[in-house]
């Protein structure tokens, strides 16, 4: 197989993930995209390291390793993401990302809201689901 | 005049500049059991007299075991390594350039300590003035005593907090935004500064002024002297000032408490010139070249923009503020200074130097002056002082006007008095620029100067015809006169006036070989 | 494959286990303390606390029989050189700077954790500080790509985990959930860059790629250049380099107020740590494309902070946060400068000796204000800069401190060290030539100067209304007077870290 | 003591008495007067020492370095021949004078203790120009006076007349002094010495490059303090301060000293023809115009300024046909005449209650109420008139003749042209002057009306000082015209037939003229009552004065003149008469010329400090809010503008890294 088949795989792949991140509004579909995007890298390792261990510049396999601690802090990072997500849905009842703006400059310029304050979601917006 | 051996001279330079940084975190604590006071403000007060008068003699001490007879020779110098990852050495000195400054300084602070002993300035408690009066002056002193191009740099930066709280705190209408102004303006030159002095000590491989002065940028190529003049030469210009670096000036010197508006005009402005006559002249010759013309053009628009400014702040109606019209005055007395400088030929540079002095003296008792005219009606603004005709002084307070008559006369360059030879030799100066500068450009730029001085007379006696003469003054209250306590703190600055005016060698004696010195390519 | 055709016992590798200690040591009590939490009972966990405290000192000062910065380990056979862990200055620096920055942040939290009375749970609370401790103690003597991003990986997931660690705070779950995100795909950015130049180079090992970087196929450089590009986003947005530094201000502000102080220095930290290995150690050839890139990225981010800081309200809730926040990311930039001058340098290594300096001073005294700012916190929760007022009248000490804290930040004496930390950073600047990037850096600090001075001045007011007097716990003194100390000590003498600037520390 | 020690003495003691006075005059007012008179009378007696011993001989020099400049130094150094000694007598003698009679006019002023010390400060700073030998120590005595007339002329600071010519006197000389000192520096630059020796050293040895250059920008400096045209309109205006204020000003120290440094400089002006034209010209003009203006002038006291301007003419007139000796030798007579004609003029004041001549001569008996002041004053008129066989004909009469020889081209280095320019003013002026000394006399002396308010009798030490002045003015001339030319080191002094005869002729004539206009216009007086009082006729004589001063515009409607259809100099001038009464609207011209622009500049300057350079100031503080305005607005909150934003700066970043390491 040429290298050029997965490179491009890969390249589509880590365009999908960069497109769910910016593009989806619940946060574990930003989550799983951005898997995604490991998973492009990974597979880009992968296919290069064995052309480069075909072409015996890399005999250590080092592709691969590196692989293997990426799926691995991938799946760490889905598990604390997941936790985040769910903190957050506990909190304020939606996983939309772009509803989390209380810390935005310019918010409440002198609001009074003392720290630790459960203040939702502002006025009468409707908490949408969208996926 | 005394033979005071070295090592005790080192120790005296040193104490000088240590001395009022102890005092400073000394005046923090509480008072010890005996010297309580009456009050904690009185003990705290009278503790910054005590620092700043042993500094004082500590500096006249020094400033009689300075051999006068080889003022051109670095004395009680102290070398030792301080931080060797940057090259920095604790490199401390004194010559014909900086004894007089230094005593200056000592002498300005203590006057200025003694009037806030019985005088404390309008607003918070005195405990934090004292200790900031004593680290300005450990940042001078330091400036002026430091040999080494990052601790210049340092001490040159030192000033700025203690000046800074001293405005923003004790300080009169509009003083925040005059404290800002005045930090921020030099801050930002300082730093343009301190990219010079890198460019130099980076490329010329030291940081020590006299290995600096003793190479003579011979080490440094022209476009690397060049761009650090114009850095270094910024910074300084910034802090002289130069026209039109100087707006933080009168802001500053409106909003300051008196003792601030002294030490600021006296001593503080005095740090860029010593800069440019200390760093620029002997480091980088041929990058100063460049700019001397530039420079001599922007000093002559400050003399005439400060002596316009004034004129029009003088007029009836103009609503001008006395100490405004001062700092504005300072810009123009700095032109000459800066001209002096420019001129690169060893009796400009005299008379820069010497006019710094004079300046401090001058524009110090001024401020003084000015400040016990406030506190006396209660306004600096002339229109409200002068009403119709004039505010009488001389009738109504005989020697406080007759002082501010003085420090006019003594401002507007009287010969025989300090503010005249520095004037005069700047523009002799100026009529002989050192070789490679343009001599016709210089004549016209003398001229223009001399022109100055006739606009600077004319707003300074406008102002004691609004001020000390005036119509009637049987129906306006008596004021008190000069009392003791300013007396004592104005005299020294009148007798120094009067005797720099008729005995000039008491400086230029001084300053003159190591001028010489220092432009004839710095060897010995 | 060579190494299987070895004998057996080279299998398994001869370890220097002094040499990797102090993570190690680390990485131990982290699990020590989370099997630990089972079996306390709920009014011993304090213990644990202590028992982090310990283990973070213990690791420092197991540092000191390895400062002769020779040792390595984990090498590739027939390679002593390679090596994937090298205990040279430079990691012995930057690992004394985490776990000192990690001790303090120990200090703080055993108040904070009093203080929110269950509401943070302490087992987890140490295991996460002590794991991310671990992972930013390991990255500086990282120097193979792989390890470098487990490294990184694991000093990031327990900071998510930390940030969002409040229970039933909104706000401390937002900013874990931005933080966490950002961090993530900036991570895939990064490993994305480092499959680039694994594929043109074919090794990881840092000094591997440095050398054959040099000849790879004209028709790759630019997948090369790409790469490296790429590779230094994630070292990047743990600095909180501009554009990457929106997460900062909210995250900070909804944090754990330790934990942001421990984001402002570790995470940095790891972030410019990684950033000098990567370039310096890893791609010197090709200075041509990250220099200047670093030196956009450094006037970007310290202009972009420090104009953000200039515009904190101070009456807003967690204003006080918001401005170390943003001046965190101005003082990333001036981290960056030499760096960047790096690039420029003919001899990289040396000026980024200046990062090594500016950031231990920073780190002292940063952790100092946030210090303070715990202590004024504790009185006034909604952290305002307009707290701060007056506080010279209730606690003249703790004013003095954290006004000599400010101006050390600002870089105005006399905060000395910070002064000299400025002078390092911007030597190295003109040094390298870079001219127009000190003068934005003059400009940036005297931006700086106003909001720092400002708090200043705000310190020494007149105080509004009562002043809330509480007891002062020992923890929060000992770290205050630990970094008071610090600062006045370097400004004394500040050869002490300014040595670091003098030559190179590999 | 050596003559050396003496002529160091002259200025000291006067200066330290200036000190003392200043230092002790609040606290122990018995040493006050003292102070005052003593210190100048030692300086005189000591003066004459120094006179006797130098004797005419050759010059005595003595340098002692004051400091060094870094280039030309600076030397304390006496230069004293024959003129120097001379004018010093003479300076010591009006200062004494002056002094003396300021006990008495100035006796219950409680500011007599500074005013003493500034008139001694005074004396000391003319001395010192007298005896230096060095320019820029000459500067600085030139300048001290300056300051000195500046404060003494604004003695009576209440009144808006000081404190306006107080201001102008210091501006006005200043003007001069500006190119005067740019002058120095220009013959110490050729010189390389400010020493005077070594200046007319190198003059003479044709080492001077720009002799033109140097001796028009000294001879600005020389106007000022002299009040040459164009720059006397000072002096008339200084009338406001005191009498014997004026008469020191006038007779021996500040005007004297510009026509003495003339005097010494002398060579550099001959080694330029077109400096000594313009000399001759500058003189010329001044004489005739300040003695029209003198016969237009109401107050007594500005006719003498006038006449003093007009006289100073003659002297640079001498300076311009290259007489030196002529010069001073009018100096030194004049100098005595003048002092005594403004001291008796301020009797005369006390005793009218007024300045106004229009007022003096509606009050019969004013003759009889100061007969001292009457008959001295009679014999200065005459002498300044320079009727035979008084001092002041023997001094004129030699200016004529040296202008008369210059004008026929006997003396070298002057244009035949400058002779005649001179020659032809003084005689004019001649004319002029016996009119207006006339007119002053008859006004002043012969008025018909009501008489004077009834005063006691004049103190002794005003009417005794204003005979003791009488003498050298009555026969001072006479005496020396002889011995002076061994001290001033000129030709004879004798006069000549032609001149005289021409001179006194028309002297006569003019007094003859005048004689006929005041028969026919004194009839008018009665018809038409004028008259302005002080308030406080009894109060001591300068209250009154100052109280004249301040009340003739008010009455009069202007400083200058009075609106008196009896005045013969009406009649004689004709439509003269405005133009000349207000100096020849000079001081429009100032103002149009300097003031108004400098007034200009000033606003412009207000206006651009105010505006433009707070711009850029403002400018730089409003970039770091626009931008943290935009950092602000990009800090949404939302978490994926982050993200949006770190993928482009990613993009951007790597693009631009690649562009620019490829070459691009």
């Amino acid at each position: 197989m040429h290298l050029a088949y997965p490179a491009v795989l890969s390249a589509l792949l880590f365009c999908t993930g960069l497109y769910g991140v910016l593009a989806r509004r619940n946060a574990i579909l930003v989550l799983m995209s951005v898997e995604l995007m490991l998973n492009a890298v990974n597979l880009n390792l992968v296919a290069f390291d064995v052309y480069l261990s075909k072409a015996a510049r890399d005999t250590l396999h080092s592709g691969q390793a590196l692989t293997l601690f990426t799926i691995a802090i991938a799946a760490a990072e889905i598990g604390i993401g997941l936790a985040i997500v769910l903190a957050v849905y506990r909190n304020r009842g939606t996983s939309a990302i772009d509803r989390l703006r209380d810390a935005a400059e310019g918010h409440g310029d002198d609001s009074d809201d003392s720290a630790g304050s459960d203040s939702t979601v502002p006025g009468a917006e409707k908490a949408e689901a969208t996926a | 005049m005394i033979d005071i051996s070295e090592s005790v001279m080192q120790f005296l330079l040193a104490f000088v500049v240590a001395a009022p940084l102890l005092g400073a975190l000394a005046a923090l604590l509480p008072a010890p059991p005996g010297l309580k006071g009456t009050s904690p403000e009185q003990a705290v007060l009278r503790h910054g007299v005590t620092v700043t008068g042993v500094v004082l003699l500590a500096a006249i001490a020094l400033a009689a075991g300075f051999d006068h007879d080889h003022p051109s020779r670095m004395q009680a110098t102290t070398d030792i390594s301080w931080i060797p990852a940057l090259h920095v050495r604790i490199h401390l000195g004194i010559d014909g350039i900086s004894l007089p400054l230094v005593v200056l300084t000592a002498l300005l602070t203590f006057l200025c300590a003694l009037y806030s002993y019985v005088k404390p300035p309008a607003g918070p408690a005195p405990k934090a003035y004292v200790a900031l009066l004593l680290l300005l002056e450990t940042g001078t002193l330091a400036t002026f005593a430091v040999l080494d191009l990052v601790l210049f740099f340092l001490a040159f930066e030192t000033v700025l907090v203690p000046m800074y709280f001293l405005i923003a705190r004790w300080g009169g209408e509009g003083r925040r935004a005059a404290a800002w102004r005045f930090v921020l303006y030099t801050l930002l030159g300082s730093v343009v500064m301190l990219l010079g002095l890198l460019l130099v000590g980076i490329k010329a491989g030291t940081f020590d002024m006299v290995a600096l002065a003793t190479d003579n940028g011979r080490s440094l190529t022209t476009s690397v002297q060049v761009v650090a003049v114009l850095a270094i030469g910024i910074g300084l210009a910034v802090k002289s000032p130069m026209w039109p670096l100087h707006s933080w000036l009168p802001d500053a010197h409106t909003a300051a408490p008196t003792t601030g508006s002294v030490l600021l005009a006296g001593v503080l402005l005095k740090m860029g010139t010593y800069g440019f006559v200390r760093i620029l002249l002997p480091v980088a010759p041929d990058g100063f070249r460049t700019f001397a013309p530039a420079l001599a053009a922007f000093a002559v628009v400050g003399i005439v923009w400060g002596s316009l400014a004034c004129l029009a702040l003088a007029r009836r109606g103009a609503r001008g503020d006395l100490k405004r019209l001062i700092a504005y005055s300072s810009v123009g007395h700095m032109g000459f200074v800066l001209l002096g400088i420019a001129t690169m030929t060893p009796t400009g540079v005299n008379g820069a130097l010497f006019a710094n002095i004079a300046h401090g003296l001058i524009t110090g008792l001024l401020f003084f002056l000015v400040g016990g005219l406030k506190e006396r009606t209660g306004t600096t603004d002339l229109d409200t002082l002068a009403k119709d005709t004039g505010a009488a002084l001389y009738g109504t307070a005989p020697r406080l006007g007759g002082l501010l008559a003085f420090g006019a006369v003594a401002s507007l360059g009287l010969p025989g008095l300090a503010g005249f030879w520095g004037e005069m030799l700047a523009l002799f100066g100026a009529f002989r620029p050192a070789a490679g500068l343009s001599r016709p450009a210089f004549v016209t730029f003398m001229a223009i100067g001399a022109l100055g001085t006739l606009l600077t007379a004319a707003y300074l006696l406008v102002v004691v015809r609004r001020v000390c003469m005036g119509a009637a003054p049987e129906q306006t209250p008596r004021l008190p006169d000069v009392r003791g306590f300013e007396f004592a703190a104005w005299t020294p600055l009148v007798v120094l006036t009067v005797l720099a005016g008729l005995w000039p060698k008491a400086l230029l004696g001084l300053t003159d070989p190591a001028v010489q010195q220092f432009l004839a390519g710095g060897t010995r | 494959m060579s190494t299987l055709a070895q004998p057996a016992a080279s299998l398994v590798q001869s370890v220097d286990w002094l040499a990797v200690a102090p993570p190690a040591l680390t990485a131990l009590a982290a699990l020590a303390v989370l099997v630990a939490d089972l079996f306390l009972p709920r009014a011993r966990k304090p213990l644990l606390g202590w028992v982090a405290v310990a283990a973070l000192a213990a690791s420092a000062l197991l540092l000191l029989p390895l400062r002769h910065g020779d040792r390595g380990t984990f090498c590739v056979p027939g390679h002593p050189h390679v090596c994937s862990y090298t205990a040279d200055h430079f990691a012995l620096v930057i690992q004394f700077l985490v776990l000192g920055g990690a001790l303090l942040t120990a200090l703080l939290s055993v108040t904070a954790l009093t203080d929110a009375r269950g509401r943070l749970p302490e087992g987890e609370y140490w295991f996460l500080l002590l794991s991310s401790a671990a992972g930013a103690a390991l990255l500086p003597a990282a120097r193979d790509l792989a390890t470098l991003i487990v490294a990184l990986e694991v000093a990031s997931l327990p900071a998510f985990a930390l940030v969002g660690l409040r229970h039933g705070d909104a706000r401390s779950t937002d900013a874990a959930l931005k933080f966490f995100l950002s961090s993530v795909t900036a991570t895939a950015v990064s490993l994305m860059g480092v499959s680039f130049v694994y594929a043109t180079t074919g090794t990881l090992h840092l000094t591997e790629i440095a050398a054959r970087i040099q000849h790879v196929d004209g028709s790759l450089q630019t997948l090369t250049q790409t790469g490296v590009v790429l590779t230094l986003v994630g070292f990047a947005f743990k600095t909180a380099a501009a554009p990457f530094h929106f997460w900062v201000p909210d995250t900070y502000a909804g944090a754990p107020l330790p934990i942001a102080a421990y984001l402002s220095v570790i995470g940095k930290a790891v972030g410019f740590t990684g950033l000098i290995l990567v370039t310096v150690v890893a791609f010197p050839g090709y200075s041509a494309a990250w220099g200047p890139a670093l030196a956009v990225l450094a006037a970007l981010t310290m202009t972009v902070g420090n104009v953000g800081a200039l515009h904190q309200q101070p009456t807003r809730t967690h204003s006080a946060i918001r401005l170390l926040a943003w001046s965190s990311v101005g003082q990333a930039g001036y981290l960056l400068v030499p760096i960047a001058a790096a690039g420029h340098a003919r001899d990289p290594q040396t000026s980024i000796g200046s990062t090594v300096a500016y950031a231990l001073m920073y780190a002292a005294v940063n952790l100092g204000a946030f210090a303070v700012a715990a202590l004024v916190g504790r009185g006034r929760t909604r952290n305002r800069v307009a707290d701060y007022r007056g506080l010279y009248t209730s606690r003249p000490l703790t004013a003095l401190v954290l006004a000599f804290f400010l101006l050390c930040l600002a870089g105005l004496p006399p905060g000395v060290i910070g002064l000299f930390a400025k002078v390092v950073v911007f030597s190295a600047a003109v040094d390298a030539g870079l001219g127009w990037l000190a003068v934005v850096m003059a400009v940036n600090v005297v931006v700086a100067l106003y909001y720092y001075l400002q708090w200043t001045a705000l310190l020494f007011r007149a105080p509004e209304g009562e002043p809330v007097r509480l007891r002062v716990p020992a923890p929060l003194t000992a770290a205050i007077a630990l970094t008071a100390v610090l600062a006045v000590a370097l400004s004394g003498a500040p050869q002490l870290v300014l040595r670091f600037a003098g030559g190179s520390l590999f | 003591m050596t003559t050396t020690t003496n002529a160091v003495l002259v200025p000291l003691l006067p200066f330290l008495g200036a000190v003392a006075g200043l230092l002790l005059g609040r606290t122990a007012p018995g040493f006050v007067r003292p102070l005052a008179v003593l210190p100048t009378l030692a300086s005189l007696v000591l003066a004459v020492l120094v006179a006797a011993g130098q004797g005419g001989g050759p010059a005595l020099d003595a340098a002692t370095q004051l400091t060094p400049t870094g280039s030309v130094p600076v030397d304390l150094a006496l230069h004293i021949d024959g003129t120097a000694a001379l004018v010093a007598v003479l300076v010591g003698v009006v200062a004494t004078c002056v002094q003396i009679y300021s006990t008495g006019y100035l006796r219950d002023d409680p500011r007599y203790p500074s005013y003493a010390a500034l008139v001694s400060l005074f004396t000391s700073a003319m001395l010192l120009v007298v005896y230096t030998g060095d320019l820029i120590v000459l500067l600085v005595g030139w300048e001290v006076m300056g300051i000195c007339s500046y404060f003494l002329v604004g003695h009576y600071w209440e009144t808006p007349q000081a404190r306006a010519a107080s201001l102008k006197a210091f501006l006005v000389t200043k003007l001069g002094d500006v190119p005067f000192l740019i002058g120095l520096f220009v013959l110490a630059g050729d010189a390389g010495s400010f020493r005077i020796t070594t200046v007319l050293g190198t003059v003479a040895g044709g080492g001077l490059h720009h002799p033109t250059l140097a001796a028009l920008l000294l001879l600005a400096g020389v106007a000022g303090k002299s009040a040459q045209f164009p720059l006397h309109s000072w002096l008339p205006d200084a009338m406001a301060g005191p009498t014997p204020v004026s008469a020191l000003i006038h007779a021996a120290t500040m005007v004297a000293a510009g026509v003495y440094v003339v005097a010494r400089l002398l060579p550099v002006y001959q080694a330029s023809a077109a400096a000594m034209t313009v000399l001759a010209v500058m003189a010329a003009v001044t004489m005739a115009s300040a003695a029209l203006a003198a016969l237009a002038q109401d107050d007594i006291k500005r006719v003498l300024a006038y006449s003093t301007i007009s006289q100073l003419g003659y002297m640079t007139g001498a300076l311009a046909a290259g007489d030196r000796g002529a010069a001073v030798f009018h100096l030194l007579s004049h100098g005595a005449f003048k002092a005594l004609l403004f001291l008796a003029a301020g009797v005369v004041i006390h005793a009218a209650g007024t300045n106004s001549l229009a007022a003096m001569s509606r009050t019969g008996n004013l003759r009889d109420r100061v007969p001292d002041a009457y008959w001295t004053m009679t014999v200065a008129l005459l002498a300044l008139a320079a009727i035979p066989p008084f001092s002041g004909f023997f001094s004129k009469e030699t200016v004529l003749a040296a202008a008369e020889h210059a004008a026929m081209g006997h003396t070298v280095h002057v244009p035949a042209a400058a002779g005649w320019t001179v020659l032809v003013a003084g005689l004019v002026t001649a004319l002029l002057t016996g009119a207006y000394a006339l007119r002053l006399w008859l006004l002043a002396f012969h008025g018909r009306g009501a008489d004077a308010p009834g005063h006691g009798r004049q103190p002794v030490a005003m009417n005794a000082v204003l005979w003791v002045l009488a003498v050298p003015s009555l026969a001072f001339g006479g005496l020396t015209y002889r011995l002076l030319p061994d001290w001033l080191g000129g030709d004879s002094l004798a006069p000549a037939l032609t001149t005289s005869v021409l001179g006194t002729g028309l002297a006569l004539a003019g007094g003859v003229l005048t004689y006929g206009a005041w028969r026919h216009t004194t009839a008018r007086a009665a018809r038409t009552p004028l008259g302005a009082v002080a308030a406080h006729p009894q109060a001591d004589a300068g209250l009154v004065e100052a109280e004249a001063v301040a009340g003739h515009e008010p009455a009069y409607g202007d400083i200058a003149s009075a609106p008196d259809p009896a005045d013969p100099g009406r009649l004689l001038l004709g439509p003269l008469h405005r133009h000349a009464a207000a100096g020849f609207h000079l001081d429009a011209l100032y103002r149009a010329a300097f003031v108004r622009p400098v007034t200009a500049g000033a606003s412009l300057v207000r206006f651009l400090d105010r505006e433009v350079v707070e711009t850029y100031v403002r400018g730089a503080g409003a970039l770091p809010r626009l931008l943290g305005a935009a950092v602000r607005r990009a800090q949404t909150g939302n978490v994926q503008t982050y993200v949006s934003a770190l993928l482009a700066g990613t993009v951007v970043l790597a693009v631009a890294a690649v562009l620019v390491a490829t070459g691009a």
